[in-house]
């Protein structure tokens, strides 16, 4: 069981062992790519159907029960009455970049996958700037939505793509600076190696105030409520997304979704101890945490009312930012004051 | 209610051309209608009334007086006195000054008004036609009034 | 079969010229901001091409992330009558082409005088270590300087922000 | 020094339509809202989009006739409209109404003002999207409506009152599971102050939003609950008490800060209120007939009249006039939501769009009423 994945992998790269490097890399390349890809859709549709339930458990209601057993085929069913709707482009709309913007968002929610140790040696590229490529490729996910919201044309999609900016550009700070806690302790940003340095301790225990920031901008950085104000249904409808139909606002969702396990798959790396854990497989056990993640997501959601946008970005500069910059400090002369007392010199 | 006809003798004598009318649930005065304004300050300033209940209008197109009365409802807050106020205006050009500058209430009741019944409140802020959409034409709460739909059924 | 490198290279070589081309070119200001995303990006994979996958992470995280998003912001909330002809040729088009061709050529010549040696042997796995040392030791000062620098800009964007006395 | 005149820096102010079609609008009504930025500036209300011509409607109808028509008014809480409007008849023909009809008219009537202020406190959760806090009031709610449905077969357009009386005296079964519902009120109303009241970030988007003070809420018209979260306790139950409120021990619940958090906790207070008037009278409910006896064909004697009774969402008025025929001659109806409505211009400027979405929502408005 435990190697399931990776004697997959080798005994496709088996197949390939007299093609010359370069179509191996690629081969393998884009066998990762499927895997990802095959992962992100499972999730997505089952993380619809988990959401669902589990609002459904919160608020006395029993949730889609119809298709399938216990209603597990309700988010296939959407997928494919999504997939049969007509693709809408609004007469005002900028065309190209309206319909870029679905693709374009997609594109970094899966290529932070790269990075995501899913198991025992089941890393699909092991970076050496791992944890940082992470966010430099999630900060691309602005650009998307302010391209939808700007070729929408429409003033609920501008309002939302500001809303956007705002909220994803100033939280993205406290994620960044909440992280380096982590990569201090670890002494690097390669996501294995910050994994296989938890093998004693989880980073959560060292560094608890960290992971709490990292949990509240990663939420607002996902749009997840009660920071879910890019959307904002009650206000401005979807937002950014209001004009797309069909399948385009399906990718929007998709990648909504994906970046809600890519976060939590972050938080497990860094904090959670990754896929380490006793007589499971890694990969059982990493894919256990990420849902534990997810699961807390979905509480807050189905829990708290939504955040005003003012209270939101005070809330990120007064309180966050500097608690995260605190906690950079604290980490730095603990980790100082440890090594003059176990080595004896600085 | 005693002393109500006390109130209306003292507002006869403040205006002249006020009538009372006592009996019924609720005391009402009818009053010309350049007196209104005056009269209704003097109500809300002197007398408590300080609260605008309602204002609407009855239409009256048959008869030797043909008329449209605009009917205020007043209230004294917390006392829960009320008291009825009636203007009489000429059907074909019914003009009466508004009462928002007293009672903000005034300006969504009075748009209603001019909009269902055709009453012009010179001093409104804002008289357009609030429920009917901005191109109906016609008044729909005058008598006389004929639906689109009966009018095309003929 | 040329070196996947080589080719990769020239791709995003191309791809870049062109966006920034695209840039200068578009008539459209929102899609010339776009298209200068597009141009960042490409240069943070020819960092990745020369292995500085950390500068290349920086570049994307601050430039495509970050810069350009504000530039496309503001350009977006730039009240224009019609924003399909925001970005059009004006006289001075004649100025900007003999200003840029002179840079261009000094460039051009700066890189043709160049003794440019091979490296010997690979790039080191890690060069995050190596930044981080230069920033932390040899250019300490510098990195302290703009650290104050970009301190100043910050309380002056706050100050700005606030506005007078006698708006609160 | 930067020197920047302040007339540079100038954004430019965008219109928006919120509706007719938008979620947080309540029905299809219509804010043209100017924006700087998020901030509204200005408000204008655009309504009539739900006008049927109920007024008009009601000068071809027999007064009996028209009873259901006022259930479809605001149609959140049917039987206190149906109850102002045979009221207002029976005043206008000096009607006597039985005393067993008295109370049952006060039980529904009070039931009717709990699942109305019930979808209130629910949606004003889910405006500020408190999705799980919808529940517990619509859960309880339905318990009314299945009440209802048990006495007059109908859930939401009851048309229970009658010209005289009620329409049908109650099943048996129905004392109980009114008792079991008020019963469990209490638990609804705690649990929804577990999910939503107490909720830090509930109380951060609710408290000073939308304020009002008394005296402008008094002269803007504004009535109900929202002028008593201004701090006033007028309530027309007892100010002026009509049918047989001046019977029954109640309390009339106020706060004072005329502020969303105000209007919504004061629906909760109010809840707790009419659960004890029920209770009071369901213990001294009379044996007898539910029906005066009218004549069948209704022809009041020339005059008019205006009644008042404290509708769920404030002062509902009917004024009635009557040519001597067996129509109204005129009929008007004073729906609180229309006046309350128009304030809310007043209300919500000044606050961001947000804000704009709790104060109409902390309003209670329900189209029905305010387009009639």
């Amino acid at each position: 069981m435990e190697n399931i994945f990776t004697d997959l992998a080798a005994l496709i790269n088996g197949f390939l062992a007299g093609a010359p490097p370069w179509l191996q890399t690629l081969a393998m390349g884009i066998v990762y790519l499927v895997g990802v890809l095959a992962f992100i859709f499972l999730n997505a549709i089952y993380l619809i159907y988990l959401e669902r339930k589990i609002s459904a458990y919160m608020q006395q209601r029993i949730g889609p029960n119809r298709l399938g057993p216990h209603g597990l085929l309700q988010s296939v069913a959407d997928a494919v009455k999504l997939l049969g709707k007509e693709d809408i482009i609004p007469r005002g709309a900028d065309k190209w970049v309206f319909i870029i913007a679905s693709v374009i968002i997609f594109i970094p929610a899966v290529m932070v996958y790269a990075i995501i140790p899913f198991g025992k040696g089941m890393i699909p590229v092991d970076l050496n700037i791992g944890v940082f490529y992470f966010l430099a490729v999630a900060s691309m996910t602005t650009i998307a939505i302010l391209m939808g919201g700007w070729g929408a044309n429409n003033k609920y999609a501008l309002l939302g793509s500001m809303r956007a900016v705002a909220q994803m550009v100033s939280y993205e700070i406290p994620l960044t600076f909440s992280l380096l806690g982590v990569i201090m302790l670890a002494g690097s940003l390669q996501t294995s190696q910050i994994v296989a340095a938890q093998s004693n301790v989880w980073y959560i225990l060292l560094q608890p105030l960290a992971f709490l920031i990292y949990f509240i901008a990663a939420t607002a950085e996902v749009n997840r409520a009660p920071f879910d104000l890019v959307e904002g249904e009650q206000e401005l409808i979807a937002g950014p997304y209001i004009e797309y139909t069909g399948m385009r606002y399906a990718l929007f969702y998709l990648s909504e979704y994906a970046n809600l396990v890519s976060v939590s798959a972050l938080a497990v790396t860094l904090f959670l101890g990754g896929w380490q854990g006793p007589w499971l497989p890694s990969w059982l056990w990493f894919l256990i945490k990420v849902y534990i993640m997810i699961f807390i997501f979905m509480w807050l959601r189905w829990t708290f009312p939504r955040i005003r946008i003012d209270h939101l970005l005070s809330f990120n500069w007064k309180v966050l930012l500097p608690l995260s910059l605190a906690n950079i400090l604290v980490t730095g002369v603990g980790i100082k004051i440890y090594q003059l007392l176990t080595l004896g010199r600085w | 209610m005693g002393n109500t006809s006390d109130l209306i003798q003292k507002l006869q004598d403040l205006f002249p051309g006020l009538k009372g009318e006592e009996g019924g649930a609720m005391p009402g005065l009818v009053v010309p209608a350049d007196r209104l304004t005056a009269l209704m300050q003097e109500l809300k300033e002197q007398r408590g009334f300080n609260f605008l209940a309602d204002v609407t209008a009855v239409d009256y197109p048959e008869g030797d007086k043909e008329r449209i009365e605009v009917v205020y409802h007043l209230m004294a807050v917390p006392a829960a006195t009320e008291l009825r106020v009636k203007v009489s205006l000429d059907r074909q050009h019914p003009e009466i000054a508004s009462l928002t500058g007293l009672w903000p209430a005034a300006e969504v009741q009075e748009r209603e008004v001019y909009d269902l019944m055709g009453v012009i409140f010179t001093g409104h802020p804002n008289l357009q036609r609030i429920l009917c959409p901005d191109d109906f034409s016609g008044h729909p709460l005058r008598k006389d009034f004929q639906p689109a739909a009966t009018e095309g059924g003929q | 079969m040329p070196d996947i490198s080589t080719l990769a290279f020239w791709l995003l070589a191309a791809m870049t010229i062109a966006a920034a081309g695209a840039v200068v070119l578009l008539k459209n200001i929102v899609h010339s901001a776009l298209y200068l995303v597009l141009t960042f990006v490409g240069v943070a994979g020819i960092y990745v091409l020369l292995q500085a996958e950390f500068l290349a992470a920086v570049q994307v995280l601050v430039y495509a992330g970050a810069v350009a998003v504000l530039i496309v912001f503001a350009v977006m909330l730039t009240r224009r009558g019609d924003i399909r002809a925001s970005n059009l040729f004006n006289i001075n088009y004649l100025a900007a082409a003999v200003v840029s061709l002179a840079l261009f050529m000094v460039i051009t010549m700066a890189t043709g005088r160049m003794a440019w040696m091979a490296t010997p042997g690979q790039a080191p796995a890690s060069n995050v270590g190596a930044i981080a040392d230069a920033f932390l030791g040899r250019f300490a000062i510098p990195f302290e300087i703009a650290a104050v620098l970009l301190l100043v800009a910050i309380v002056g964007a706050i100050l700005l922000a606030r506005g007078g006395k006698e708006e609160q | 020094m930067l020197a920047v005149a302040k007339e540079d820096l100038y954004t430019q102010e965008i219109e928006l339509n919120m509706g007719p079609q938008h979620p947080s609008t309540h029905g299809v009504y219509r804010a043209l809202l100017t924006l700087d930025g998020e901030k509204v500036i200005k408000v204008e209300n655009i309504i009539g989009y739900l006008h049927r011509g109920i007024e008009k409607l009601a000068e071809d109808r027999t007064y009996t006739q028209f009873i259901p028509y006022t259930a479809r008014l605001d149609y959140l809480a049917g039987m206190l409209n149906n109850l102002g409007y045979v009221q207002a008849v029976e005043k206008l023909m000096g009607v006597a109404v039985p005393e067993r009809a008295e109370y049952l008219r006060i039980i529904m009537a009070e039931l009717s003002r709990i699942a109305s202020h019930m979808i209130m406190v629910a949606s004003m959760a889910l405006d500020l999207s408190g999705w799980t806090a919808w529940f517990p009031p619509f859960r309880e709610r339905e318990r009314i409506l299945d009440l209802f449905e048990m006495t007059c077969g109908s859930r939401i357009t009851v048309s229970y009152m009658r010209i005289g009386g009620v329409a049908a005296d109650i099943p048996d079964g129905f004392l109980p599971a009114l008792e079991a519902f008020l019963n469990d009120l209490p638990g609804m109303i705690a649990e929804m102050n577990g999910l939503i009241t107490g909720n830090e970030i509930f109380k951060a988007r609710c408290q000073g939003v939308g304020k009002i003070d008394l005296e402008t809420a008094l002269a803007y018209g504004l009535t109900g609950p929202n002028l008593r979260a201004c701090g006033l306790p007028f309530d027309l139950r007892k100010a002026k008490p009509y049918g047989i409120y001046d019977r029954f021990d109640f309390d009339i619940p106020t706060l004072s800060n005329g502020d969303s958090y105000d209007r919504f906790v004061i629906r909760l207070l109010e809840m707790e209120q009419s659960a004890r008037i029920i209770r009071q009278a369901m213990a001294a409910l009379p044996d007898g007939s539910v029906m005066a006896k009218v004549p069948r064909v209704l022809k009041p004697s020339p005059g008019e009249v205006y009644h008042q009774i404290e509708g769920a969402k404030g002062i509902l008025g009917y004024y009635l006039v009557s040519d001597g025929s067996n129509k109204p001659y005129r009929l008007h109806i004073h729906g609180p939501s229309f006046v309350n409505l128009g304030a809310l211009p007043r209300i919500a400027a000044g606050g961001n769009i947000q804000d704009f979405v709790v104060a109409i929502a902390s309003i209670d408005i329900v189209l029905g009423e305010v387009d009639r």
